[in-house]
């Protein structure tokens, strides 16, 4: 495989397949590289996201689930989509068994500024789907080496309801520890659930983090990102430190096939990290 | 070797389809050049299918419908009837030989007759030879 | 003799003057000027004060109906027609794209057009060749008569007689020169399917690289789906960049379709479009 | 170094290049010029005004393969296509579209990360520029002037070319360009008066008029920033809009493209293609969502993009005035309206 052509991807196996949600249109897929070689390269920072490549299909840029601290793979959650323009490559990877080979083209884009976010308090705010590449943040920061690096560490995160929670058990795990204050909610949750009710935004609103020296971190539905920017004001964060991660339609994932950009910024190299500061200097319309 | 024509049939599931099983059932010889594809009703008939099967490779397409007013849905064939016309037209305006594409309404109880059309196009593409017009090259 | 263009252009401004201040429509859909006068370019009127910027003159060709399905269903709109243009309208009107009572057309005779990009004149070799509007509410010049009449099919003869290899070599030629710029379909008064059968990805019907055989689905099938719908414009040739004679090949269908079902495209709103039609005693002759 | 040959000469030189690499040049076709790997040296032929499409598919060719597999088969079997890097000639160049592989090469290689195919046929290529004829009036859709790109600017070519009567004037320019022209035999050297010819034609070509109006970048840039959100501004610009591709194809500016993956009969290539930022299903994503369903909202991107977004990343507008976009479009729109008529609000 060429090294130096970005367009080509490198060979992937899946070895590892989860089915996250009781819908199952949501699958985690873990991937070891082929060669060796691209898996030295392959050196990425949580945010980042990458073309997985079906031939015959297409690619998809995907969002990196794993954390950088997770030694010899890489794993992606990753949404069966299409319930209007048949989404291709979703579909045949859904359809794919472990031990299956893809392509994979990446790491692409910026990531979470991990320099500006340490030694200060970070919240970290997800809703449904959109949780992904917080998991790889969240898993990074609370790494042993790394947790020092890191004031307070609030997660809240939600889903409508409790089968649609992803990484259940390492939600389960972070409850139990004390160096991180999990808060999971669910819009409505059923016979089983003993959790919180409730929506992202309302549930910030109780959290009430305190904005000094504290970094939000917001991915989610543009619904609740539109409901829960407010409370992160009115609790006096400033838009240096509200971060969020944008998604577009991508090709080339490496800026020049020239589709996925606000203003002048594309979301696939400017981007898909950016701060609500930076945000609000581009246009609010595509 | 001699050249063996590659035919795609498409037929209505209520009366040429059928009609294709009687054949088989009371073992009706005829060529078996002819690879059935069923569909509802030959208004299902998307004239794309007809232009992409040329571009696949094949040397002729042959059409079933129920005859006019035995239609399973009452007026489908009415309206394949005036469709497939159209279809054939523009095949022939292109540059396509028109002895490639062929409609004709065979019932369920014509086996014969589904025997008879099969027989007599597969000569017909035999003589005319592979398609080569619309055909993507390999 | 035919009104002046001038005179044309005077009428057009003062209809649309008089519908926008008595709020009949809130749009004139006509013509603006473009960067030189021989380059005007589609306009649409909102206001009295836009209408000072209309223009009429023989480069006019554009097709206006193009614009109407851009607008929410009920905009009341007024649209300037030439003959074609309004043969387009009458067609949006049989499939239920735009109401009777929601356009006021103003029917412009012509004779004379020119294309701007060539200057030559277009008639009835690339066009219907009309001269009058079928339909119109209000008439912007005299209806044109006395002119010779010629079958817009004439221009068929040389093709329909050619050797069938010839003639596939012909449009084999022509295809290949496609750059699938879509230019053909965005100008076409009657192609509004959003999608696209040729954007379509599941069932893929064609590549998006051009290609001898995507090329040559995406127009056969666009010329399938306009079988008794084109008006004969002629606008996707003029829109073509690189000339293919799109026209030559809407006008064998359309004249297949009017000997087999008797009926041209946009001749009357009582009309049904051909293709979703049928007669019970249509014969079998047709598929032969 | 200035040497020079006879026009009527040219199928010489072309055949000499031909022996070199490949030659890619201006040739008469039914709707005009075109830019063409010449296969035939009589071909090339230079009484052209400019090519309908512009030259830079000969660095971006309207499709491009990137692999091959076959359908079904492992993903280690994927074979990537060589990019070919033979010599080639692109000759017959007009200043306005030398200055825009300038423009495109800060995107492809400039910044981020290099584009391969872009770097590599832009590397192995010679450029043979070729004045405008300055006896003639610029066609009434150019603007290069307004941008500043003079008709007859040899900055850019590798070897400048320009007519002198029936004689054919070149002027090596790079010293890739000195050494090829060493290397070419039927040349003679030029005289004093041709230089003077050359020196005051390239002046004159500085000041020679396409349309009034001079622009800057830094204030359009700033200028469509204001107006991104004034919709009926946009909503009037875009009326006539078709939202056809023509415009984007005929750019040599313009570089959207799609990557797509393309089958049939079990053998794959994984290619892109030309894209338009005017096509609805451009930035149409899979959710069903798309953030430019309207008209304006695509005729928005695309101005905003060469006059604005382009000047705020890499400095430049990515606009040449060839005027090739308001020559081909079937609706008359012409690009450079547009700019004066948002200036003017």
């Amino acid at each position: 495989m060429s090294s130096d052509n970005p367009y080509i991807p490198m060979p992937v196996e899946i070895i590892k397949i989860i089915d996250e949600v009781d819908t199952h249109d949501i699958k985690t897929f873990r991937f070891t590289f082929l060669n060796k070689a691209d898996e030295k390269k392959f050196k990425y920072l949580p945010g980042q996201f990458a073309e997985l490549s079906i031939y015959g299909k297409g690619e998809s840029p995907i969002g990196i689930a794993s954390s950088p601290t997770e030694q010899g793979y890489v794993e992606f959650t990753v949404q069966r989509a299409g319930a209007i323009v048949p989404g291709l490559v979703t579909a045949a990877l859904h359809d794919m068994d472990e031990g299956a080979k893809i392509g994979l083209r990446g790491p692409l884009g910026n990531s979470w500024p991990i320099e500006f976010l340490e030694k200060k308090n970070i919240v970290v705010v997800g809703g449904g789907f959109a949780f992904t590449t917080l998991r790889s943040l969240i898993n990074y920061m609370l790494y042993k080496d790394n947790r020092s690096r890191f004031g307070d560490i609030t997660v809240i995160y939600g889903a409508r309801t409790p089968g649609l929670l992803l990484y259940k058990d390492e939600l389960a795990a972070w409850e139990k520890r004390d160096d991180i204050k999990t808060i999971i909610t669910v819009d409505k949750g059923d016979e089983n659930w003993k959790g919180r009710e409730g929506f992202v935004p309302a549930v910030c609103k109780d959290a009430a983090p305190s904005p000094k020296n504290t970094v939000a971190v917001i991915c989610g539905p543009p619904v609740m990102i539109k409901f829960t920017l407010p409370v992160f004001f009115e609790l006096g964060f400033s838009r240096e430190n509200i971060l969020t991660s944008l998604e577009m339609r991508m090709k080339c994932g490496i800026g020049k096939c020239g589709r996925c950009n606000v203003g002048y910024k594309y979301v696939c190299s400017d981007g898909p990290v950016f701060s609500l500061a930076e945000l609000e200097e581009l246009p609010r319309d595509f | 070797m001699s050249f063996e024509p590659k035919i795609l049939g498409i037929a209505c599931n209520w009366c040429t389809y059928t009609g294709a099983d009687l054949a088989g059932t009371t073992r009706l010889q005829y060529p078996q050049n002819t690879r059935v594809v069923r569909v509802m009703c030959s208004s299902r008939i998307n004239p794309s299918f007809i232009f992409r099967a040329f571009q696949l490779g094949a040397d002729g397409v042959l059409v079933g419908g129920c005859h006019p007013g035995d239609c399973h849905y009452n007026t489908g064939n009415l309206y394949a009837r005036r469709r497939l016309a159209v279809t054939k037209k523009i095949l022939e305006f292109s540059g396509m030989e028109p002895g490639r594409f062929r409609v004709e309404w065979i019932s369920a109880s014509e086996g014969n007759k589904f025997a008879e059309v099969v027989r007599e196009f597969t000569e017909q593409i035999r003589n005319l030879g592979p398609q080569t017009k619309f055909k993507i090259e390999k | 003799m035919a009104t002046s263009f001038k005179q044309i252009e005077e009428n057009l401004k003062n209809e649309a003057r008089k519908l926008l201040e008595e709020g009949k429509v809130s749009l004139v859909l006509a013509y603006g000027r473009g960067y030189d006068e021989d380059h005007p370019v589609p306009f649409v009127a909102r206001v009295v004060a836009d209408v000072e910027n209309m223009v009429f003159n023989e480069y006019c060709t554009a097709n206006m109906a193009r614009y109407l399905v851009r607008y929410p269903r009920g905009t009341k709109m007024a649209i300037a027609v030439k003959p074609a243009d309004s043969r387009a309208v009458v067609q949006l009107i049989q499939e239920d794209k735009i109401k009777r009572e929601d356009v006021i057309l103003l029917g412009i005779p012509v004779i004379g057009m020119k294309n701007s990009k060539t200057g030559e004149v277009i008639d009835s070799k690339t066009t219907c060749g009309m001269y009058n509007p079928v339909l119109y509410d209000v008439l912007l010049g005299e209806e044109i008569h006395g002119q010779t009449v010629v079958s817009p099919y004439d221009v068929l003869a040389e093709y329909e007689t050619m050797d069938k290899d010839a003639r596939f070599a012909f449009w084999k030629k022509e295809f290949d020169k496609c750059i699938r710029c879509y230019a053909c379909r965005k100008a076409c008064p009657m192609c509004y399917c959003d999608p696209c059968f040729i954007d379509q990805n599941k069932p893929k019907w064609g590549d998006k690289s051009p290609q001898s055989h995507g090329n040559l689905m995406y127009h056969l099938t666009r010329f399938h789906h306009l079988a008794g719908r084109c008006i004969d414009c002629g606008e996707c040739s003029r829109a073509c960049p690189v000339d293919i004679p799109l026209y030559l090949f809407h006008k064998k269908v359309a004249k297949e379709c009017e000997e087999m079902f008797g009926q041209a495209a946009g001749k009357s709103i009582q009309d049904k479009p051909v293709l979703v039609n049928f007669r019970v005693d249509d014969s079998d002759k047709i598929l032969e | 170094m200035l040497k020079k040959t006879a026009v009527q000469k040219i199928s010489d030189l072309a055949a000499q290049l031909m022996q070199k690499g490949t030659l890619i040049a201006p040739v008469r076709e039914d709707a005009g010029f075109n830019f063409r790997e010449i296969s035939d040296a009589g071909q090339v032929d230079l009484n052209f005004y400019n090519t309908l499409m512009s030259p830079k598919s000969a660095f971006f060719p309207h499709m491009e393969d990137f692999v091959r597999y076959q359908t079904g088969k492992s993903v280690l079997d994927a074979v990537p296509v060589e990019i070919s890097i033979k010599p080639a000639f692109l000759f017959g160049v007009r200043p306005c579209d030398v200055k825009s592989f300038e423009i495109m090469d800060i995107h492809f290689s400039g910044t981020g990360a290099v584009d391969p195919y872009w770097q590599k046929r832009r590397e192995a290529t010679t450029i043979f520029g070729y004045a405008f004829d300055l006896n003639t009036p610029a066609d009434g859709a150019d603007f290069y002037a307004t941008l500043g790109i003079g008709a007859a600017d040899p900055e850019g070519s590798d070897v400048f070319m320009m007519k002198k009567g029936d004689e054919l004037l070149l002027k090596a320019v790079t010293k890739k360009g000195e050494k090829l022209l060493a290397e070419m035999s039927g040349l003679t050297d030029a005289s004093p008066e041709d230089q003077k010819y050359f020196d005051e034609t390239v002046a004159t070509g500085r000041s020679f008029k396409t349309r009034l109006t001079c622009v800057e970048a830094k204030s359009i840039a700033k200028k469509f920033e204001d107006l991104f959100h004034k919709t009926p501004f946009w909503e009037r610009i875009s009326d006539a809009c078709l939202s056809c591709g023509i415009c984007t194809f005929v750019c040599p500016t313009c570089y959207c493209f799609d990557i797509c993956d393309e089958t049939l009969f079990g053998q794959g290539t994984r290619r892109r293609v030309w894209d338009a930022c005017m096509f609805t299903d451009f930035t149409l994503e899979a959710s069903g969502h798309n953030p430019r369903t309207k008209v304006y909202q695509r005729l928005r991107q695309k101005v905003c993009h060469k006059y604005s977004y382009h000047v705020r990343k890499y400095g430049v507008i990515s606009c040449v005035g060839c005027g090739r976009c308001t020559r081909a479009c079937p609706v008359n729109i012409d690009i450079f309206s547009i700019v004066d008529q948002a200036m003017k609000e």
